[in-house]
């Protein structure tokens, strides 16, 4: 992962697991009402091996292994966040967010508002997402402009370690409901991280991960690395890319995007999730909606394809953008 | 079936007496709203609980003040018994300010009262399963001895959340009682031709869980019954599945026609009335005075709702996010 | 609603329920093998009406009422499908997508995919969607945006009781899984419907509702109506609005819409389903990425709020666009 | 139990050899697999068989040909007992163009053969259940005369859409017969931990259906309850829950290191395994003639498979549609 910033004198390096598990254990030591269930996160310490050691410190009452039950994951924590507790589930999969759509998109989204604001809904899903290898057309999608769609749920797509730490540990604290989309192709990633436990990264700012003059790039979770290395490829072929992270889509940064159209004039947003109607398209319709005039060309998307993932690494790949497919599509948009 | 299980000191007449105060306060609840709706017409779908209250009144009699509620949308007898003004219940309806929702209810309503422990309802059949396990699980994390207790329909046991949510609560002892109204009827499916069992209880075995069928028009079994079980879950024993027989007297909403319906009970009939089975124990002056009370109080709050102003439309934007 | 065509010597006047229903009965009479199920569609002729009188035409072997199981009704049709059936089957209102979400968007829509060509899929799901007067937050989303972010599902969105009956012939013959949102709130209207029980109306083929001059609405469903109305009041002022139907949203008839816009050279695009990320996005991005230099101003969007919908008729309302909301912000647009 | 339920008119022996025959081919695939997946590694995740072939040919022998299958994940003994071509099987899975899927698959792949009756998977848990339904109402529907075969692990048991298909099935009587895998561990979860009954079977009654327990490593024994069961489906009566007791040997996925089992059971052990149950009915000479030829053709197919070419990246368009 490239940055621009040098890592501060208190940053270490670790991976943005390492950084997630991290999050988890400082929030729950900080909060004793914060408890955390899923598939297999306690004894194994998650499939991904997200919660290593949490069982360990914080016992299996804390830290509870579920039955095969995403309903139950996901509306048993609306459930617990009603009963005064702070629930953090893991989803094995983001893709699971199907099968628990119900309690997700109806009973956190909305529980509080069809109640009169009586309610809050601190609850916080946890979501392996993006493609990592082979793992199918139902356990590799990107969904999270879905969540983005229905209102009343606050979605966090972090991108490096020091973001998913920062971020998760905001979410933690938020009393909304949060969509947590954690890429499965980043986990092994390493970056700085602040040593100390009080650094929060707030929802709704974007990070500009690379400034430039002539193009305007957006990009999240495995995009945004990618989206890096075609900035370094591009410079010296005259194309400085300007390299935005939103860090979250709801709430989302979209003045930080729009000041950096204002002085590029091109803007590109690069997703792994399908290109039909992902956020691409509402990054896209907001920037003209309010910088059309500062526009030198079209918004342009590169992104998944139309295609649900095949099961083959390779072919899965085929799916998304790749390094080269930015490098070309910045090139052909610098010269429309 | 012994009066040892009452939650609380009162002898079990007096007990008697507040149920039936409450059963009637309901039933004119649901005259009252009903007149409306054929008068007024209506937003939305209500769906009368007629015929219904004397076990939600009952069950929720065995309940403690701190106690969870997620009630089902059949009438409001199950907000009304927990404690809930009928005030903000009409106003609720009535898409009135004064509703608990602050004036987004309005129809099929989601009623709601954190003091009240009435933690609302979704809107759709099922969800209030995992919903009451998890906040179950809440109380049994934090250690309060509270419990849930959770309203469905015969038609909403087939959902799989019930399966779901009834594996991991039996697994993990988790202090939830379900209540299941068998009114015979899920819209114009009859249970019989859905159900593979002839009870909902039949199933509680799968779960581990011990199944009761109780008869839904008796109130005051169903308080014991529901006591039993409260006991159990706030002994840390697990969760119980209560049956109470009971039969839906009106259409699925108010308005239904009813066409798919072949049966008897047509109409106002309510065959083994929980209203008579219980003031069959009272003095008829205290009855009266009772049933007068009850009305006065039902048209006071229904009248105090309809004259309660309505939201600003600005109120879209709030509560949206907390 | 208001068409610009006078109806055709063969068609007489019906309502969008009866068209939908006509085409069930014609698509059952037609092919053995279609067969119907869901909850109340058989004895009560469906909650809506929509399937009166044909449990007494085909029986309860082909009308099938099912218990309160979603991910059974659409699962079960796909696994009838497989079985070489075709399944025509209603949830009882859209948003139960929500309670079946695992078979929506993976079973039906990627099982073909998946298992590398070998099955179809011909699978209709009929969806009551939309507000409809006070039936909340659960029973009146209009969804059919997540429907086109997930490859592998056909979309159809009538807004007038031929669109209805012809698009759903065509989905009963598509080898393809449909959603079918059929408006709640249209149920009742009346328009002109073919005689003839050979009329489809093709997928991927927009229509033009009304032809303008000065500033190009696509509209579906309820906010058809509402956008013409809304050119009858624009027109005594000076705008002569087009307003197209896109009838589909998967697939899209772009190509009409661009077209039109080239022409026009103003855009908007009117939706119920909330703002964010909805399907006016993707048509906005579309157009920018086809019409770029077509466009004199941005495309804008009048769109149902980023909020849950309340369960009171009249506030729900005001969550989505009113025709004076379609005015306002077409008289605005004009003048950019 | 005796052979009346046999589906044709061999001689149990001849069963027996033609199980065996299967049960070891499978084995050496199995083997063949691992052999690969430690030297090459894997994109993917491969969800080893081995020590359940036993039961998954057993219960497919009872089929007949045009039946439909839903697999499970463990293995791909399923597929080559209906009748695919193990090529195309490990085709599927190392990715290659004569891959049953085109090339698509690769791991945890998605076999499936239309001319067999082998109608996939789904990658989500407990979907088959539903699906499995819907196909057997398919048959309802038609008169086809086809019953649908759905197996699914323990782990799988506690998904919604088990209550939602069972319910349905049973109330409808459709012919589908559900064969659970109990290897004793969903992932790292242990059945008795996560399950509120000693058996999956026990949950039968709930459904109004015969709950079978039966010896997942005595192959036919597992062929005669899941014959029973056929015919009872075939006959109109409804599903049938069958439970195959065995063990899961290895770990989730090959490659699973296991930290969370303390179980004996180890590495390369087979307790009461399915081979040597059949084998011991079979004469040496017999038996080792059959080895050798399961090895060739395991081998034969896999260098086939790995000769064969990748798929062109193009083929992800292909296949969205129809
Ligand atoms: C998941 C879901 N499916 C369908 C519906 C529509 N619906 C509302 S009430 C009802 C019947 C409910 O029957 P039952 O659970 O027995 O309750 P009753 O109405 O008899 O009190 C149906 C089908 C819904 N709200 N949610
Ligand atoms: C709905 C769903 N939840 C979780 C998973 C992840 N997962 C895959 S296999 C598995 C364990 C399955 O256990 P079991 O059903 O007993 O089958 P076994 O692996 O033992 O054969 C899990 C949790 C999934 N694929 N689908
Ligand atoms: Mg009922
Ligand atoms: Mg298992």
């Amino acid at each position: 992962m490239t940055t621009t910033q040098a890592p501060p004198a208190t940053d270490r390096v670790t991976s943005y697991s390492r950084a997630i598990n991290e999050a988890l254990a400082e929030e729950m030591r900080r909060d004793e009402r914060v408890f955390m269930m899923g598939q297999d996160i306690g004894t194994l310490g998650g499939v991904f091996g997200l919660t290593r050691g949490l069982q360990e410190e914080f016992g299996p009452v804390r830290v509870r292994d579920t039955a095969i039950n995403e309903t139950f994951i996901v509306g048993g924590a609306a459930g617990a966040a009603l009963g005064g507790t702070i629930p953090v589930v893991e989803l094995q999969f983001a893709d699971f967010l199907f099968t628990a759509a119900d309690e997700v998109f109806h009973k956190l989204a909305k529980w509080r508002y069809m109640h009169g604001g009586q309610f809050t809904m601190p609850v916080v899903v946890r979501l392996p997402s993006g493609v990592v290898g082979g793992a199918g057309a139902e356990h590799s999608q990107s969904l999270e402009t879905i969540a983005m769609h229905v209102p009343g749920l606050k979605v966090a797509v972090p991108a490096t370690p020091a973001d998913a730490k920062g971020l998760l540990k905001s979410a933690i604290r938020d009393p909304n409901p949060v969509l947590f989309f954690e890429h499965k192709g980043l986990y092994r990633i390493k970056g700085p991280v602040p040593e100390s436990s009080d650094v929060l990264v707030p929802f709704g700012s974007a990070r500009v991960a690379r400034s430039g003059t002539n193009l305007t790039v957006v990009a999240t979770g495995l995009m945004l690395g990618r989206a890096l290395e075609a900035a370094e490829q591009l410079a010296p072929r005259g194309i400085d890319m300007e390299v935005i992270d939103p860090r979250t889509l709801v709430p989302l940064d979209i003045d930080t995007i729009v000041a950096s159209v204002e002085k590029t004039h091109r803007l590109m947003v690069v997703h792994e999730a399908s290109r039909t109607a992902g956020f691409g398209a509402e990054i896209a319709t907001q920037v003209q909606e309010r910088a059309f005039f500062s526009l030198d060309a079209p918004v342009w998307r590169v992104c998944g394809t139309d295609t649900p993932l095949p099961q083959d690494p390779d072919l899965e790949q085929a799916c998304i953008p790749s390094t080269d497919d930015i490098v070309t599509a910045a090139l052909a948009l610098a010269a429309v | 079936m012994t009066s040892t299980h009452v939650p609380d000191q009162r002898t079990r007449h007096e007990h008697l007496i507040e149920i039936y105060r409450k059963v009637v306060t309901v039933r004119f609840a649901e005259l009252r709203i009903r007149g409306h709706v054929e008068a007024e017409g209506f937003g939305g779908f209500w769906h009368p609980g007629i015929g219904q209250e004397g076990l939600q009144v009952g069950a929720i009699a065995a309940m403690q003040p701190a106690d969870y509620l997620y009630y089902a949308h059949r009438g409001l007898g199950y907000a009304y018994a927990k404690g809930m003004d009928l005030t903000a219940l009409f106003g609720d309806l009535l898409g009135r300010a004064v509703g608990s929702t602050g004036g987004k209810g309005g129809g099929t309503v989601h009623f709601a009262s954190a003091e009240h422990g009435v933690l609302g309802q979704g809107g759709t059949l099922g969800s209030n399963f995992v919903l009451g396990a998890g906040t179950a699980l809440a109380s049994q994390l934090l250690g309060d001895g509270r419990v849930t207790v959770v309203f469905f329909g015969d038609g909403a046991a087939a959902r799989g959340t019930w399966h779901e949510a009834a594996i991991q609560a039996s697994v993990w002892k988790l202090p939830v009682v379900w209540v299941c109204e068998n009114n015979g009827w899920a819209l114009s499916a009859r249970f019989e031709d859905q159900s593979p069992t002839p009870n909902v209880a039949d199933r509680a075995p799968a779960y581990g869980m011990p199944g009761v069928i109780v008869d839904g028009q008796d109130a005051m079994a169903v308080m014991d019954v529901t006591a039993q079980a409260i006991d159990r879950a706030r002994r840390g024993e697990g969760p119980t599945l209560i049956e109470a027989k009971t039969l839906r007297i009106r259409g699925h909403y108010e308005g239904d026609r009813q066409p798919y319906r072949q049966d008897q009970v047509q109409g106002d009939e309510i065959p083994n009335d929980p209203v008579h089975r219980l003031g069959e124990h009272i003095a008829v002056e205290e009855r009266r005075a009772i049933d007068a009370e009850a009305r006065r109080t039902v048209e006071e709050a229904f009248d105090a709702a309809l004259a309660a102003p309505r939201p600003d439309r600005s109120v879209i934007f709030e509560d949206v996010w907390a």
